[in-house]
């Protein structure tokens, strides 16, 4: 399997080095623009903040709403904790990030994804849940945050052990 | 009728502990008829599940419940068997020290059978079941066997089983007295209430199936071993049917016989029989 | 069948040695009595699990001599493994009433 | 042995689909082992997907994303036959890449 190159490879990653670059000296200043996606690097703050709210800021740096364009759809009794199906779907536009938070879990983050232009705002996934909790999907669509949340029952835990 | 037996039966028992005898062979054993118990048996959850499709008993736990339906439809997808799947079609085709392959030990080298397992061998006089019959391939190949309850094992199951997907079980009993005893014996084993907690396979999966135990919903008996091999989510790994007999024993509290232990073959025996008819849906995916 | 269970059970325990403090001879008197109704449950390929666990903490009791507990692990064995032994007889005819006919 | 990534992508029109199974154990650090040792935690975060030299799916997991993970997305402005290019990396340095054609 090998890896075509398109015409003008060089040309094209200089010009997208040059953008993230400065994205990533923007990133680093305390109050990022509201446009600059939960920029490129891990966000390893965010995955160990404990607490939801606390999460969010540190990913975003401002609060959701609820918004009912934001679809979440996850079982109502999760079959078992370790393997959850959870997926989201938005009909917003201008989609940057979509995150997931499960609150009661060790840590609330548990997954995030930056959302390309071109890219359809909606992702599937799998997620552990340590118990019972409300599961929060949060759409970042044009700086704005909106978020829609749904409890899941788990009643065997998903974290091994 | 029922109620009428099980009195006479409590009665005998409390009889049976006064005297402490040694339990005199009551009753002579009854012809054994498969074919009628197997239709029996299928009626039982035809008529206890009528909105179930008969194929869909296979899919154990999902056939009794919508909302854990949907959640293993979104699992199927990209199924986390896929990995054991593909490792034992690896394994099936790399030949063995001297040479020869699990096909050479086969019929049909070993494609679309697994609906034919296990069946009782007359030479032996007893059950083998798929797992043993692989393990004699290895062993007949100078290869060490491998063990019943870990990922090799199950990884040839699983694609041996994907193999058969589709086709229905079809287990034969031979016109041979030693066949009707194993059926018989699996059926006794099936319906012996064991460990402390005193339950039988039945207790769980004919008296309840569709109830939960805990965040489980049992699976019906009829077409229970149509999916093994099982990744579990529970394991978070694969499980072959020596997995999953051992585990349930250790779960009422009962010690659980070796792997293979003539009992596992004979309830692996009188399961399959039963089923006969409805599909192989191996390997599967479950809670 | 629960009643016989608990006369079992009961009948095991009123042999308990009265208020002098236990010693080794009791002990081992205790386990080779709970060892041996242990034996004869495996025989049976009926063991229990927790038969297992109660006979392995007495042994555990006994050699550190804490015969007290040592004795009361080894009693408990027995009557556990007694019991997995009715419930196999009990069970070898007992089960036809739960076959679907 | 075969990469630790299965893909599949499979384009209708202009919008691709695409599912990804990984083999990885993604231990979160808090489970103990049988002997009861804390197993280190161990887990994928990040996972990149790039098509035509621009990337078109950016995740980074934490230590709640399931063992084996799955994800599914779906992107346009790609058509059947290109490449699309799949590389993650974990917490311990760990790493593994493949490319898939559409289909």
């Amino acid at each position: 399997m090998t890896t075509t190159t398109d015409p003008h490879p060089t040309r094209r990653l200089i010009l997208q080095g040059a953008a993230s670059v400065a994205l990533l000296g923007l990133g680093n200043l305390p109050f990022a623009p509201a446009l600059a996606a939960a920029n490129d690097k891990y966000p390893d703050e965010a995955f160990k903040l404990k607490n939801e709210a606390d999460a969010i800021k540190a990913l975003y740096g401002r609060t959701a709403e609820p918004s009912d364009k934001v679809k979440l759809d996850a079982p109502e009794i999760a079959e078992n904790g370790g393997v959850v199906p959870i997926s989201v779907t938005t009909t917003l536009d201008k989609v940057t990030s979509i995150s997931f938070f499960v609150a009661e879990n060790p840590n609330a983050l548990a997954a995030s994804y930056r959302i390309p232009d071109g890219t359809i705002p909606g992702v599937a996934n799998r997620l552990k849940m340590a118990k019972t909790s409300n599961v929060t999907a949060i759409v970042e669509a044009d700086g704005k945050l909106y978020s829609a949340t749904k409890e899941v029952k788990v009643t065997v835990g998903g974290c091994g052990g | 009728m029922k109620a009428r037996t099980a009195l006479l039966l409590g009665s005998l028992s409390a009889a049976l502990v006064a005297f402490a005898l040694t339990s005199p062979r009551v009753v002579a054993a009854d012809k054994v008829d498969s074919v009628a118990d197997a239709k029996a048996f299928q009626n039982f959850f035809f008529q206890k599940f009528p909105d179930v499709k008969h194929e869909d008993f296979v899919n154990g736990p999902y056939s009794m419940n919508a909302d854990m339906k949907r959640q293993w439809q979104e699992k199927e997808e990209f199924p986390p068997y896929e990995f054991a799947l593909d490792a034992g079609k690896e394994m099936f085709s790399t030949p063995f020290k001297n040479g020869k392959t699990y096909a050479d030990c086969f019929p049909n080298g070993g494609i679309g059978i697994r609906q034919n397992y296990p069946y009782f061998d007359d030479k032996e006089g007893k059950v083998v079941t798929l797992e043993l019959a692989l393990n004699r391939c290895r062993e007949a190949n100078g290869e060490a066997p491998y063990s019943y309850v870990k990922d090799e094992m199950a990884s040839l199951t699983a694609y041996m089983a994907f193999t058969s997907r589709g086709k229905l079980m079809d287990i034969k009993i031979p016109d041979d007295p030693r066949a009707l005893a194993a059926f018989e014996n699996g059926k006794r084993y099936f319906y012996t209430r064991r460990g402390q907690l005193n339950f039988s396979c039945a207790s769980c999966h004919v008296q309840s199936p569709g109830e939960r135990i805990r965040a489980e919903i049992l699976a019906p008996a009829l077409g229970i071993l149509n999916a093994m091999p099982i990744y579990r989510s529970e394991w978070s790994g694969m499980g072959t049917t020596s997995r999953r007999f051992i585990t349930c024993n250790s779960q009422t509290r009962a010690v659980p016989l070796e792997p293979q232990a003539d009992e596992y073959r004979d309830v692996e025996y009188f399961l399959s029989y039963v089923a006969n008819g409805l599909p192989i849906s191996g390997p599967g995916a479950r809670p | 069948m629960k009643l016989s269970l608990a006369l079992a059970m009961l009948l095991a325990l009123s042999f308990a040695p009265a208020a002098r403090a236990a010693n080794e001879a009791d002990y081992k008197a205790a386990y080779t009595a709970a060892e041996a109704a242990s034996k004869e449950a495996a025989g049976m390929r009926n063991q229990w699990t927790v038969t297992v666990s109660a006979l392995a903490a007495a042994k555990k009791a006994g050699d550190s001599g804490d015969f007290d507990r040592a004795i009361a692990a080894a009693k408990e064995a027995e009557a556990l493994a007694k019991a997995s032994i009715f419930q196999a007889t009990s069970e070898k005819e007992a089960w036809k009433a739960m076959e679907i006919r | 042995m075969a990469s630790s990534i299965r893909v599949r992508a499979t384009s209708n029109g202009d919008i691709t689909e695409v599912q990804t199974l990984i083999q990885h154990p993604m231990d979160t650090g808090l489970v103990k082992d049988a002997k009861g040792e804390l197993i280190p935690a161990h887990y994928i975060q990040e996972l990149k997907f790039e098509c035509n030299g621009k990337d078109v799916f950016v995740a980074n997991w934490g230590t709640a994303v399931s063992k084996d993970p799955y994800v599914k997305f779906s992107f346009k402005g790609a058509k059947k036959g290109d490449d699309l290019k799949i590389s993650w990396t974990d917490n311990k340095g760990g790493s593994d890449t493949t490319t898939a054609k559409i289909a």
